[in-house]
């Protein structure tokens, strides 16, 4: 039996989704066959518009569809503090926090040289020239061995500009027990304890 | 009882995480390369063992229908802090990704183990990483039997040839060669690299301007004996690196 | 921080997907944001194109983008040999295993009252006509609960049109062991064991 | 901090037992500790007991704690019906499906030159005296490669005696959707198909 | 077939440990089953043993075969460092992180009034007199919910004594994606930031 | 000291499957209704033991991080053949739904789980498997506090209703109701069945005829209280079911 040659196509573009295996590949092109013809055409739009409508910020390589991303456009936001962070979808996870209200900077990626990534691929030229204005750099890529060589390579770079650098904290999640906890993050913790109540008569 | 849980102990050379949150590691461990996945790894505690350069004992469960076995426990036996700075983080690169190549799923090896584990141990202790990472490339490569030849010319077979291979990163003879002779230094270092103890070769860097030379020589070889090594960007940081890491 | 239009309705269609959770719609979306126009494209095009191609064979209902599938056409297939299946995967399963020479019939799905699939929702009814022609029917659908129960369910309609009906074996799979078998598996490897060598004389 | 040593003998002990992984023997031995002293003893006795207590059935080598087997030494048995498997663990499985009347015969592992294990090493030779009682000896080792070679190997034993040889079915496991068996399972499963109901006339 | 009383003893006892599961104590009986009587008979030493030797320091309530733990008497420990902690585990995971030089106290627990666990069911009570000798307090029970509660029940205690009171540090693991991290503790990471370079001439 | 692996015992009442090859089941036990996920579990071991009505023991590890435990061992304790029947197949899926919706995670109910399992247990062996999951329905509401008025007019309040209440499932008065009253058997079986023993109520089936004018009440009755249940076109199938699959 041969398969019908736009199945086989479409089978080859979905697998080349990340985390799409073949067999997955396969599943979804049925699950899509038995769509009714809107659904799919509403995909195929949404898909073309994404990339038509978006790209990334000029000045924080953030996602957007405006001239200048939607944070770097509010005025309300604090341009003295920027927040230096992995991928677009770490944006939205700090915006979810609710904690944050300074500026960031997209690095679209991290420092590994077996994946081929040197500095020079990722938007880290870009972030000098705003350092002028900044008071504060908090390096909040991950805590992998290749986020905190980002973090590293940065702050060796910004450290001589004058410029606060800041690294997120390293620490045990909520909800987290010790003993679940490796001795690297374990360590971070110790050393990185908060004073919550001080001794003295100042208190 | 066969059982399908198995024990090891390996170093994570690669670390791969997918959209759907998995994590997908290869270990070189004395029983040899192993690749497997944390199943929603990334969510869970098995995240923070698994990272890059860690040495880790982990629970296996491998079952004859798939294809990657499955990390189910993941405990910390060393990490190496200081390999993510700068000077030393592309040469546990270099180091990581040659293994990678060199060494084969199912092949036994405690020598690789040690060796690897041993130039990750020098790369992020020793105040010449770059050093440690040009020595501990060349002694993996022969390990893994890929040995430059350096007692005879790469073209004709004329003795002792002391001229760069600028393609094959061996020697040549002056008649074959397009360029000045090595430097004496170089010329030592290259024919004595695989012989002589990683101790000896410790005590006796090359200088700055000779490790081009050098670096040069092992890229070269690497790219035609062993294939494309990604890292290659990494070795050569010094020469490009904005930050000139080594102080 | 207000997302893009466009942004938010990409991550909506894609999260349609099966097994696709809303972080991997964001992943995936973040992904496809960074491809090259070409790709996006071509990923349009085959989901539009396999829509409009590919349809179900009038005979056997497995998907085809010919008038008739290629098997239910081949005139080298048995055609006294039906095997019933429940999706279109497992017609190219079965095709892969290079042991089966009859023709298929797709239910597309399974009876389940609890997801509201009853039998009629299914490609029973145009399957009796087919059995005029037939010497065996195999019941291939799968060994869980509601394969088995439409299995049985066929069973009962196809017995008295005195068509031969059989069943998949259960059994231990290829590479298994017996203490990773559960009883009612191992039950049915028991009673379908396959005798292969006689006593006696004849022998 | 040095840890006490009968701490660190009970970690090494725990960790040497199958399926228990590097994290699991520490935090076994902390609730250990946390344990009431009886509970203690109650589990190194039962370990003590079971070591003293169980040995293998003289005739079928299966675990008993009598001299011969609770199976053996059943009236109610079919002593014409002898079923070869691997492990003493394969019989629980077994008789827990409750779809076996016959005796068993442990074989206490498979053939495996690799791992330095010949028939000599397996208990076959007890075996065949076993036969001249026997109308019919089922092969229920695994299906892997080594199952299936000692099978085979048992099977051109036994086979010259005149006894009916069977060997436990092939095929989809209880729960297994066609997609995603692999192809020999699959071939396996649908040439040993089971008739269910007959065609003709006498129906 | 009636299982061998002592086998099922075995398999009961074995069922009773954290973390095995149903299918995990039968395989471990079957093993140990097979193992010579002398690794049975270590086994079951080391329990015993174990459970002799060991009891909890009168000081700490770390788990010690000495009159007083490792910990409590090395003269090399600062002495005014106390880290309070949920179990003897944690004490473990700390020493391995290799970043502490102080003494411990092990509560044995945490408050937690849904399981019946108020304050005077811990070690909290012999914490108290240790304070006079102490500079700080680090609260290093985890951050669940209960582990929170019982740190905050101890700021409260000690805070009026005059001793620095710290909690370990919240943040991202080793090892964290910022995607992937809840909210809270994303919140918590970029809150408790830690500068890493200062601007200013200083510098 | 907190364990985040738990062993739990109970019946399979939902089982899906993720086109990644996860199988995503929900569980009735004693300890309350629990959802949880065998990642990859198609391809293994856990996709024998982890289907629909089958009573299975499961270690299941949960970490805070994650929405769903995920299933790590799973051992058959019982499983019941015969519910794959035509004319078992619909009810047990009635039964199982109506749980599904009843009974809520962490909600610990012992009797909950007996009730379904004993159930689950009569459609399975009972020569009158309909019979069963007519009244185990009506059970399994009881149970959850879903009790229909019977003693009074579900509109007016009146005492003694007799005749059907099309939208509610309830019993209307002659002034409200449209429709002719119930017959004897029926009125009798909507005032009893919680109060009668199950083994009671088996004891006395209604009459063929009799039992659509329970079935129609029910389904009216689950439709307004307790929301859709799709098992509805299955519990009607005697209706409308080619095979007629009642002897
Ligand atoms: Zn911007
Ligand atoms: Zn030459
Ligand atoms: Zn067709
Ligand atoms: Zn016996
Ligand atoms: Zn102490
Ligand atoms: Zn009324």
């Amino acid at each position: 039996m041969k398969y019908p040659p736009s199945l086989v196509a479409l089978i080859r573009e979905l697998s080349r989704l990340p985390g799409i295996g073949p067999k997955s590949a396969q599943r979804l092109a049925f699950h899509l066959f038995e769509q009714p013809r809107e659904d799919i055409e509403r995909l195929s739009s949404a898909l073309l518009e994404a990339k038509r409508d978006l790209h990334t910020c000029p000045i924080c390589f953030n996602i957007t569809d405006a001239d200048v991303c939607d944070v770097c456009s509010d005025p309300s936001r604090d341009r003295t503090l920027i927040c230096v962070v992995e991928e677009p979808g770490d944006v939205i996870a700090i915006e979810r926090s609710g904690e944050y209200q300074g500026l960031y900077h997209v690095l679209h990626g991290v420092i590994s040289p077996m994946n081929g990534v040197g500095p020079e691929r990722l938007y880290i030229k870009p972030l000098l020239p705003r350092l002028s204005e900044a008071r504060e750099v908090i390096l909040a890529t991950g805590t992998t061995v290749e986020g905190e060589a980002t973090a590293l390579y940065l702050q060796r770079l910004i450290e001589p500009l004058g410029v606060t650098v800041s690294r997120i904290a390293y620490g045990l999640p909520v909800g987290g027990a010790l003993e679940y906890a490796d001795e690297v993050t374990l360590g971070r913790a110790l050393s990185g304890r908060q004073t919550i109540a001080n001794r003295g008569p100042a208190k | 009882m066969s059982s399908r849980t198995a024990n090891r102990s390996g170093i994570v050379i690669r670390r791969h995480v997918t959209p759907a949150g998995d994590i997908i590691v290869t270990l070189l461990t004395p029983q040899g390369k192993i690749k497997a996945i944390a199943r929603g790894g990334v969510r869970g505690p098995l995240s923070s063992a698994l990272n890059l350069f860690h040495h880790v004992a982990v629970q296996l469960y491998q079952t004859p229908q798939a294809d990657l076995g499955t990390v189910r426990q993941a405990a910390l036996e060393g990490a190496l802090p200081t390999l993510s700075e700068p000077e030393r983080y592309p040469y546990a690169h270099l180091l990581a990704e040659l293994s990678d190549q060199l060494f084969q799923e199912g092949e036994f090896s405690e020598t690789a183990f040690d060796l690897f584990a041993g130039g990750l141990r020098g790369v992020s202790r020793h105040p010449d990483p770059e050093w440690v990472g040009l020595v501990m490339s060349y002694k993996l490569l022969g390990l893994a039997g890929f040995v430059p030849r350096v007692a005879r010319c790469a073209h004709c077979d004329e003795a002792d040839p002391a001229h760069p291979d600028p393609l094959g990163g061996q020697l040549l003879c002056s008649r074959c060669a397009s360029q000045p002779p090595h430097s004496e230094p170089v010329l030592t270092f290259m024919r004595q690299v695989l012989r002589q103890s990683v101790r000896a070769l410790m005590e006796h860097p090359l200088e700055d301007a000779d490790r081009d030379a050098a670096w040069r020589a092992l890229e070269r070889f690497v790219a035609v004996q062993v294939g494309t090594v990604r890292s290659a960007a990494g070795w050569r940081s010094r020469l490009q690196d904005g930050l000139r890491a080594r102080a």
